[in-house]
């Protein structure tokens, strides 16, 4: 399973829910507000660390960029992908989940 | 107005809708119950997850006269006449919001493979068996 | 080589107050330079409002609406508003004001209204479903 | 004696996705019943959706729009549209219609367009201002 | 101070973040969505019994009806208002800021 | 289209903007900042507030090419220009997000009363003073 997450961690509990719920195997990209959650340092950024390898973790680069986040800013491990490795991982996987 | 187009007749699809909302402040709930009911229509092998805030949506005794909104509460009772019948509540959830099963609205179902017994539609579970059952899912519907 | 994929997508937000519709428009427009096709893009809650023709963006932003519309031109693609959510927020075509007694429409080029059922339809047909939302 | 104040209220979000209209709606509605000063309602964001006529919810449904504009017409009141948040959304009266070159308007009655400034005077003219949003 | 609340505290961090701004003598009013933080044993609940006195805690009748929550499962000290009540607190406080 | 209508010239209040919420995700800090650079026509005593995620508004660096949206924060440099001066940044905001004041944008302004020198309009202040500054304030915008 995908799983989307498009919400700030530091705003809602949309992060921690999906985390709660994503079993091993399963991927987890970033987008919107959402890759807030990359930020490396945060508690956020940590669980991510932590369940890294689990879990598949990924952010969406534009989003990224256009918060002026750097990719050297975020958490280790995470992968960065654009629109076309949205498109991949969402194809990739047989259910994509969005948390809203 | 809203006809069922089914467009592929022998397709079976595990549908899951994934309710994290609370009602009323926010039409998600509503909005949502509205596609399951027109999707009832369709003969898929349908399930609603109630997690997060998505609990309250069932909690019994809303009254809604002071706000000037519909209660749309007694809808989730009907679910059964649609053969929506496997509500899965989180556990975790109910707990963190001081809530138990005890507050849930009464949703029950006849069971036509046993004799019509009446049968409770919701089934309080665990996260790890949540995430078991959004697991086998085809097609999950988030609002 | 990649497989080949049958895709809808959700759009429940408006444009402009949230990135979702935003968000939608790239992954389907990379869906389909990677030449997968889109099955339908759906549009529900106050994701209703990407469909009015009305909407008179600053020069300097895009104009949600009329990139919707102009890839549905290009792609052929079957972009749904639902009936009931339109009807709540004021989002009408020329049959649909007529029958309510409404004296103008707003539906914008390339988009058509239609009922839920819709939804469940993509969720069958398609080989994924995508939802972008708040 | 209670003392009578002289109120704003703004409006955020558009109808029935958000709370926020009906309840606005309900605290304007209670402090008229007190005998209190409604200086002006100012629609921003998605609240200028609240402004459309072509709305038609369910029977059993409040209309939320139809409830502005019978406040409105009981208490004379102030109900603004923001220009800018319109424009970007949809919501156009008649004359901006035309000199924007659109060809239908849906504004509702009781309503009016205007600028950003009208919020700022209203926060200078007014007792108290309050916000409902999401 | 009149702080106004209409989000749900298990949802987002408005509940804490206004909490964390209220000064003393402040009045603190819970709309929408906000009510649920007025449940007695809930972590935001407790939170309200342990600040009442400095803050005072308002709650809206209406919406606490609506979500089908009864004035007794409320956490102590938690005051009922109506919406003229809110319009009542509203007067009273020389500035209303609604944490959204 | 944009007059001030400033109907009592004598007032002036203290207004302050509350910005809560990250850029682009929402529409909030666009539509927000539209209403600062109306409301400087109106001669009031006005400060910004960044707070939770809200300091994410004027973070340095941002790139919106990849989504297709306007890149809106060099307004925020140009606030010193609308006299616009005093913008109050949460330190504890910043703290959890991993920022530090080094990430935000540089905003200054040039100060009439000290022979236009150039001074930095961005003060990072404690929880403590963020409350102080609130409970100073006639009217509070929050969107």
């Amino acid at each position: 399973m995908l799983h989307t997450i498009n919400k700030s961690p530091f705003e809602t509990s949309t992060f921690a829910s999906c985390l709660g719920h994503a079993a091993a195997g399963d991927a987890v990209l970033l987008i919107e507000d959402g890759v807030y959650a990359a930020i490396a340092d945060t508690e956020p950024g940590k669980q991510i660390k932590a369940k890294n390898g689990t879990v598949s973790f990924y952010v969406l680069g534009p989003d990224v960029a256009a918060r002026g986040l750097t990719n050297g800013s975020l958490a280790e491990g995470i992968q960065v992908v654009d629109y076309a490795g949205f498109v991949d991982l969402v194809a990739e996987h047989e259910v994509a989940q969005a948390w809203l | 107005m809203e006809e069922p187009d089914v467009s592929q007749p022998g397709v079976t699809k595990k549908f899951m809708y994934v309710n994290r909302r609370a009602p009323y402040g926010t039409v998600y709930a509503l909005e949502s119950l509205e596609v399951v009911l027109i999707g009832a229509a369709f003969d898929q092998d349908v399930s609603l997850a109630f997690l997060d805030d998505g609990v309250f949506q069932i909690v019994k005794g809303q009254d809604t006269a002071g706000i000037g909104m519909k209660n749309f509460s007694p809808t989730y009772r009907a679910l059964g006449d649609y053969e929506v019948t496997k509500l899965y509540v989180e556990k975790e959830s109910l707990e963190t919001r001081g809530l138990s099963e005890d507050d849930l609205l009464e949703i029950t179902y006849e069971d036509e493979d046993d004799d019509w017994a009446e049968k409770p539609s919701i089934h309080v579970v665990k996260r790890d068996e949540m995430t078991q059952l959004m697991a086998q899912q085809d097609v999950i519907l988030s609002f | 080589m990649e497989q080949l994929v049958k895709f809808s997508v959700v759009v429940n937000e408006g444009p402009y107050t949230h990135q979702a519709s935003d968000s939608a428009y790239q992954f389907t427009k990379a869906a389909l330079e990677k030449g997968h096709e889109i099955y339908r893009v759906f549009f529900y809650h106050d994701g209703v409002n990407n469909g009015t023709r009305l909407t008179v963006p600053p020069q300097d932003e895009r104009n949600i609406q009329v990139n919707w519309t102009e890839l549905a031109e290009q792609h052929e693609l079957d972009l749904v508003v639902c009936v009931a959510a339109a009807q709540r927020r004021g989002v009408l075509d020329k049959s649909e004001a007529d029958r309510l007694g409404k004296d103008a429409d707003n539906i914008a080029p390339g988009f058509r209204i239609s009922g839920l059922g819709q939804l469940i339809d993509a969720g069958i047909a398609s080989d994924r479903l995508v939802t972008f939302g708040d």
